[in-house]
């Protein structure tokens, strides 16, 4: 999303709120927090012309602690507030903080149209893979055979991956990162406001209480190199401590291969700008145990953008034709009474 | 040609009004026929009421009972407030049209037949057994005029090189021709209509115009038509005037609010009947930067309305009851935030999926008490079609005022039936003023104005004043987030008191009729008409009856209690089982009378009347 | 030990009843703590009700007043119906916890303080700038009780293996021992508890076992307490007891249904404070042909739920007000196919998302008015924790005895708080007969039964039946799709007529206290204890005043009206504005005085006490 | 779905109801029905175990006019009813009947939730990009650009494609064919109620009053063979009057060649059994102008299915625990009064 610049210089100070923050302790919220704390001031963009809207839920609880413009609106319609707040005011940078439960589950329907409508917002989806909130249930997310407070005997949903989602709705940014990997994340918050469009972040996050180290295989210091996957725009796919390892196609499928067998010039090359998604969607599929779990941007294309359109449109019909309210009561068939 | 040209060699008779029902297929053009007798009626100065009843929504086959569709138009040399109870005129354009209407048709009534439609085949399609036109029993119940209306449109197109199928179409042409002359129409409106509308068709244009004229001059000439009526017209309130129905009064009634306060208007709606086309009147009117959303759903559009008032725009969502069932969580976010938007509820059959195509007021309970926990919030409701333009603009008034969701609501009856509209000029209009608060030193974001107890409109994009609103309860007047007893039991009271004071800022309940009496007819929506006018003639015939029609639901006006307490008796009829006369008894104690419809249909104003003749005898 | 073993070293008083809040930390333990003197006391004899007060959604910081987690008991030698108004004894376990609560503590309360926890970093975060136990007047004001909980308990385990905060988080049980000495109840039950819950870890289990019996020595030896009191205990009705909450209950109530249908049980719901639970328990119970579906959202899980009861499972779907928003639509659909299910809404504080964990009776014109067009339902509301058993039950008898979604009320005071509940039998249970028409010939989809009109459930799968039912108006008794006014009118009317026709089928209303009085308190849902504490208090000071609970609130009981009309002056109290008395003042004129409460708290008995005197004054 | 078989034999006239057609002349809807009708008999279920739901739409009259059980519910909701219905019912043959807004405007996310549950339905989405019963209004499918009456200067909205959300959705079965080939239809309704799970089916289906020849590309008989793509599982990718043209893989991107130039054996084979979804995401991104459509199957998988789950996991608690109520009534402390 991109938006006016302006001179202001900001700091974190400037966009934490009075309030106190009230998730638990260890709770991966927090860090996420931190960061757009200290992201935000960098994009020069005033505080008040920021609003961030989200659902309900604990990652919701968000907007309440940034010192910007927000709503805590309700479960699963942050991204339907934010449409309508772009209609009436495109200038607006606007961000939607929501859950796996909240975007998913009851507000997957408005995830899916405001990616594929392409409205010009950005989209934090705070991925823990339960409810936090209402204490602990299986989400969109929770791998099957979950044990949660309402799967005892262990879920039998297949779960579903928000980029594969966000690719079924023909997003134009996609991109994955982690509540604790913090230049990362600021990295890709950045990209993401500078965006024109729709942009969904997924935030692998940690919910300490009820699905604590869910992303444990990403997150762990000693093996984490073997497990992620940094995605860089026309660069080789290489991972591993040394970048030993890398990915190669083998007609549609990838797989893992040591650099040193095949060469680099046969990895797989990251290309965020291909017009068609299916290099972004065979990404999406991979993770644990075969491949390592992509982080950073699948895709980052151009696309006409909803909110733009909108604007434009009204725009060229003030042009082409007076606001003459007395003309529109003169529609159709008239006659005077003298 | 001109009906003062024609000469007029026959009988003439003078009416107060006419009652006229055009009835045929689908396909045959019935609504395009009865809107240019409206028109040209309208023009001519009589006063006019009409009643569209469409199919129900899938296409039925050609000829079917199923696909019947009517027109009902009340023409009268006086000021008339319905588009008439049972028709004096009924026009069958085939077997279906006339098996479905002719038992509204009145006794003697004149009846006109397209006897070319009456094919085996189509009399089978209604369920005929035999052809109703050879039952003598027809002709002597009405002034029967069957008429080869099919045959003469064609023999008076021969000549032009145009389709049989195209050239039969014009049919609809001729019976209108008809009518004007049977009711001493001019055909100019008509005629420079089908210039305007088939500019590009020159053919067709001509084939119209000639069956048009055809079918007036079938009228002169024909031995079966004596006598020619006329309906004098009246001159109504000078001004200039047009045919308008209520979702186009309320659609311009949205841009006009959002006008007369200089601000954007952001329309978000998810189709559904029959509140459709103010979408699509909004999406037209772009120019008077007009933003309309169409939203995956009725959710989605309520959450856009919030977004686009907290944005600063002025925000209708509008639907029809199943509508209002999905967005009834996010209206109470937006009574929670108190933000200023409009929801239109054009309402239609319920429950459920119901009767989508027909009029309805039983969503009356849905807007007061269909959210979780306590939500009030202004409902008003208009009354006629063009008053769904004041209704609307009133609406926006009270929305920024005193920064709440309102609700206004509508009927099918008042959204798709028509009547004149005077034209009002812009500068007879108050403008709508509307602050934002700029400064932030000691600004708390649920500080209340001390007249209305509204909070103030913040805009984002306002240095300083960052703050977070949401649906959690709140402590006054910061709006932090609390859950304490008393902050509850603070802002409940604040967000009712702050309703019930629109009741200070809106007039008070007037009468039409005896300021005291035996009964006092109350009524709200569409119901007006037919109960003022119920009300007039048994005031005519010297009975001690009032009405009184009220605008504002919630909160009632001032003076309500008071007002019913001069009447012995209260009679409120309404297209429910009883929801405003549960809301005056409950909140009055006013033994009021319920008088419930439910059949999909506006009251008749012989309903009306005979209830008031049985509360009175 | 037990109790009697402890020579009574100390003066020794006997009370008729107590009321204790534990007050603390959410890691404190408290709802343990009480819920273990809840089960000590009623297996003493005791008559017990429970109120937790669980801090709001998301976890505060430890220390923090907002993290501050209540368990409020009150046990009695006689019968009682609340958990108290003040609490005689507060625990208060840190400085937030004293802050909360020390206002609602009876003048001369017992006050027992974990001293321990009162540092300086707590005192700040509880808000203090200096130490209440430091003010003399805390002293004068209560009977205070400093204790150094943390220390003793740390004492006491000192020889075990253990860390120091596992150690230190068992001072709960050396308060809960302290309070047992208090009021002289056994250990065996805890001591008994502590070895199941532990059983995997014996060493924390010795040490839980040592706090609470170095708490019970303590108060055995300390000075501090010179007196012991002792609530005898009074036996109950014979049978087997347990403690149970609200939402077990239902749960329990659900699983009943069936089993006495011989039916499964499909319950599809998504998760919602203060419902969650239903659905967690159901989950728990697939032995019981229980299915549980945990949908994407309200909507989905209503859908669903039609889905089974058209399948000819016994289905329920559970949420709270802000979920009822999205049912209805779906709501209205199950009114019009009459199919029989249930719709749970445990209500909680509204508007909007409003107040997640706290109490409210403001869903109940939703439940009556919540959609579009007239689609009349029965209600029922539940009166106690227990009480949401027999209701869940009811409501599936009368669901599928007229083919109708039935709604039952609940209330996140019910849903949490608990008391004893005496283990039915299931010989004693009527069953619960349903018929499933499979004879093909002559049958109609909406052909009714003669007594109830209900239409008959009929399954798919059934030769010959196949059909179609919709949301859309019907032709009664085909069901076939219809738009006509007469057909309209007949359906709207049966189905009102079926929903009347249940006041029929349920028993009529019987009062507590005089038949004829001056007032009659009227009430539903969890008001009722309150108010026949209230009641019976009143009538003990001789005052002419009456207590009916309706657990019918649609259709009432027959005799409503004429019982009403036995008494001068009827008051409603209800934890929203006034919804219940609007019905009542509506339907029967009765001048009703509402007693509004907004508090998210349930009705204190001296505050109906009060009322009630002010109204005979 | 595979469903019992039954020794009856029906006919045709059996699955017809009394019911008269309301659909416009020349509805695209009026040949499905057909398909179904002469279809179902061939299935060897017995009428009365087929249930048929819809939501709202002209599409949605569907069940009305056939002879089996039915459900003409609300707008978007089918698949929930769907849903439970079988759980309480898992043995009947429950079909989901849709239209592009029942299915993707407002019944989004039950389609979604639907298909990675992978709930043993099939779903018969009939696709005509256009909001019928409302008289045309645009739909998630309509083209942007496209002039409807609620978007008279045209559509500025992206369109989602119903296979790529199916596909996002991770779908086990995922078809596609057209209103006006009859017997291509009838092998996909097949496959579609032999396949156990979710099974999507996307009918291309005109709207001769709204939004006439919308599919017109791929119906029009003289240049059909040039713009459809036939997907047969195991067979190379070839298409044209005399399956003279062919698909060929270009690293991630199809490219359309001749068949002469480069051979058969280099041309792409279908594969609808892939385990990973890749191919049929590529596909279902084929389409005009650059591409023919492709028809037939996309992808049919064997994956866990929800319906079938949820009675095993009511089985097994079933076979290790006895159904004793009053067990359940005395978990926890309990005492005794005499
Ligand atoms: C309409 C409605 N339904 C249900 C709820 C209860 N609820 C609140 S948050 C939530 C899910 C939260 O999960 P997620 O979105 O993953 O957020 P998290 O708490 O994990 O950050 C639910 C079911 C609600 N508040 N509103
Ligand atoms: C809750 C609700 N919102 C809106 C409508 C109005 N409505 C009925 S069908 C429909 C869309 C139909 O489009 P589609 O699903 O493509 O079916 P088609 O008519 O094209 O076959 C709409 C918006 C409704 N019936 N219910
Ligand atoms: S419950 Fe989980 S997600 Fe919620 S605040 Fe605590 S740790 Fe974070
Ligand atoms: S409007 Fe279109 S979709 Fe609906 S019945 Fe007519 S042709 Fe078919
Ligand atoms: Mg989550
Ligand atoms: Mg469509």
């Amino acid at each position: 999303m991109n938006s006016e610049q302006s001179p202001v210089k900001l700091t974190r100070k400037d966009f934490t709120s009075s309030q106190d923050v009230r998730w638990c302790p260890g709770c991966g919220n927090n860090a996420i927090l931190a960061q757009m704390q200290k992201t935000l001031p960098e994009l020069g963009v005033p505080r008040e012309n920021i609003v961030i809207i989200s659902g309900i839920g604990c990652s919701s609880r968000f907007p309440y602690y940034m010192n910007t413009y927000g709503i805590h609106s309700i479960h699963g319609r942050a991204p339907t507030l934010a449409m309508g707040l772009k209609a009436a005011r495109p200038e607006l940078q606007v961000w939607v903080v929501t859950g796996d439960g909240d975007a998913l589950a009851i507000g997957g329907n408005h995830l899916t149209h405001a990616l594929r409508r392409n409205v010009d917002i950005n989209i934090l989806l705070f991925n823990n893979r339960i409810y936090g909130l209402t204490k602990g249930q299986y989400s969109p997310t929770s791998r099957i055979g979950a044990r949660t407070s309402s799967s005892p005997d262990g879920s039998i949903e297949n779960p579903v991956n928000p980029v594969g989602i966000a690719i079924g709705s023909e997003a134009s940014f996609i991109a994955r990162t982690v509540d604790i990997f913090q230049k990362h994340m600021s990295q890709v918050l950045r990209r993401s406001a500078d965006h024109r469009g729709a942009a969904l972040v997924e935030i692998a996050q940690n919910c300490i209480i009820f699905n604590d180290a869910t992303w444990g295989d990403i997150t762990d210091p000693d093996n984490r190199h073997d497990h992620v996957l940094y995605l860089e725009h026309g660069k080789p796919m290489r991972f591993g401590k040394q970048g030993e390892k890398g990915i190669r196609l083998n007609g549609l499928r990838p797989e893992v291969v040591r650099v040193a067998d095949v060469g680099e010039e046969n990895l797989l090359v990251h290309d965020e700008r291909a017009s068609e998604p299916t290099l972004a969607y065979l990404l999406s599929r991979m993770g644990p145990p075969d491949f390592p779990t992509p982080l950073g941007v699948f895709r980052a294309i151009d696309k006409p953008v909803y909110s733009q359109l909108l604007s434009e449109q009204v725009h060229r019909a003030q042009t082409e034709k007076a606001a003459d309210l007395d003309a529109l009561f003169r529609q159709g068939e008239t006659w005077d009474v003298t | 040609m001109s009906a003062s040209m024609s000469a007029p060699a026959k009988k003439r008779e003078q009416l107060e009004q006419v009652t006229i029902l055009f009835s045929g297929d689908s396909g045959d053009g019935m609504q395009l026929t009865g809107s240019q007798l409206t028109t040209t009626s309208a023009v001519l100065g009589n006063d006019v009421s009409t009643l569209p009843d469409y199919p129900s929504e899938i296409r039925a086959p050609a000829g079917s009972v199923a696909g019947v569709s009517g027109f009902q138009l009340h023409f009268s040399h006086q000021e008339i407030h319905t588009p008439g109870d049972n028709p004096d005129v009924l026009v069958a354009m085939n077997p279906a049209a006339l098996r479905t209407n002719l038992q509204r048709l009145l006794p003697n009534g004149v009846l006109i037949i397209d006897q070319d439609a009456f094919s085996a085949r189509n009399l089978a399609k209604a369920g005929y057994e035999e052809n109703p036109l050879d039952d003598p029993a027809l002709g002597s119940r009405y002034q029967l005029h069957p008429v080869p209306a099919t045959t003469l449109t064609l023999n008076a197109l021969e000549g032009l090189d145009l389709k049989h199928t195209v050239k039969a179409r014009c049919k609809n042409f001729f019976t209108l021709g008809l009518v004007y002359w049977l009711y001493e129409r001019p055909l100019e409106q008509s005629l420079e209509w089908i210039d305007k509308k088939f500019s590009r068709m020159p053919l067709v244009a001509e084939a119209n115009r000639l069956a048009l004229q055809a079918g007036y001059h079938y009228g002169e000439t024909s031995e079966a038509f004596a006598v020619q009526w006329t309906v004098p017209g009246a001159r109504g309130e000078a001004g200039t005037w047009r045919i308008i129905n209520g979702n186009e009064a309320a659609a311009l009634g949205f841009v006009t609010a959002a006008q007369l306060a200089d601000k954007p208007l952001v329309y978000s709606s998810y189709p559904i009947t029959p509140a459709t086309d103010v979408l699509n009147h909004l999406s037209r009117w772009k120019h008077m930067d007009v933003r309309t959303i169409q939203t995956e759903d009725e959710i989605a559009a309520m959450g856009s309305a919030i977004g686009a008032a907290y944005g600063g725009a002025f925000s209708v969502t509008g639907t029809s009851g199943p509508g209002i069932c999905l967005k009834s969580e996010a209206i109470g976010l937006a009574v929670m935030l108190e933000l200023p938007l409009v929801i239109l509820n054009v309402q239609r059959g319920g429950p459920s999926t119901g009767l989508p195509t027909k009029t309805e007021q039983a969503d009356l309970l849905q807007a007061m008490f269909g959210r979780n926990g306590e939500s009030p919030l202004p409902i008003l409701a208009a009354a006629s079609p063009g008053d769904c333009f004041d209704t609307a603009i009133e609406a926006f008034r009270i929305a920024v005022r005193h920064n709440t969701p309102v609700f206004v609501l509508s009927e099918g009856y008042l959204a798709n039936g028509s009547e004149p509209w005077r034209i009002p000029s812009l500068q007879d209009m108050e403008p709508i003023v509307v602050r934002h608060p700029a400064d932030p030193d000691g600004f708390q974001p649920y500080a209340r104005d001390a007249a209305t107890l509204a909070r103030h409109w913040i805009l984002p994009g306002t240095p300083g004043m960052e703050h977070c609103i949401g649906g959690l309860e709140k402590h006054p007047p910061t709006g932090a987030v609390s859950y304490a007893p008393e902050d509850h039991e603070a802002m409940c009271q604040l967000r009712a008191d702050k309703v019930a004071r629109v009741a200070d800022f809106i007039p008070e309940l007037e009468v039409t009729g005896p300021n005291e009496a035996t009964l006092l007819v109350l009524t709200w929506g569409g119901t007006c008409g037919a109960a003022l006018t119920a009300v007039q003639r048994a005031g005519e015939r010297g009975r001690s009856v009032a009405h009184a029609h009220l605008r504002y639901l919630n909160p009632f006006p001032r003076n309500l209690e008071a007002l019913l307490g001069r009447y012995e008796k209260v009679l409120i009829p309404e297209l429910n089982a009883g929801q405003l006369a549960l809301l005056i008894r409950g909140r009055f104690l006013v033994d009021a009378v319920s008088f419930p419809k439910l059949r999909g249909q506006p009251f008749t104003v012989r309903e009306i009347e005979a209830r008031i003749e049985e509360l009175l005898a």
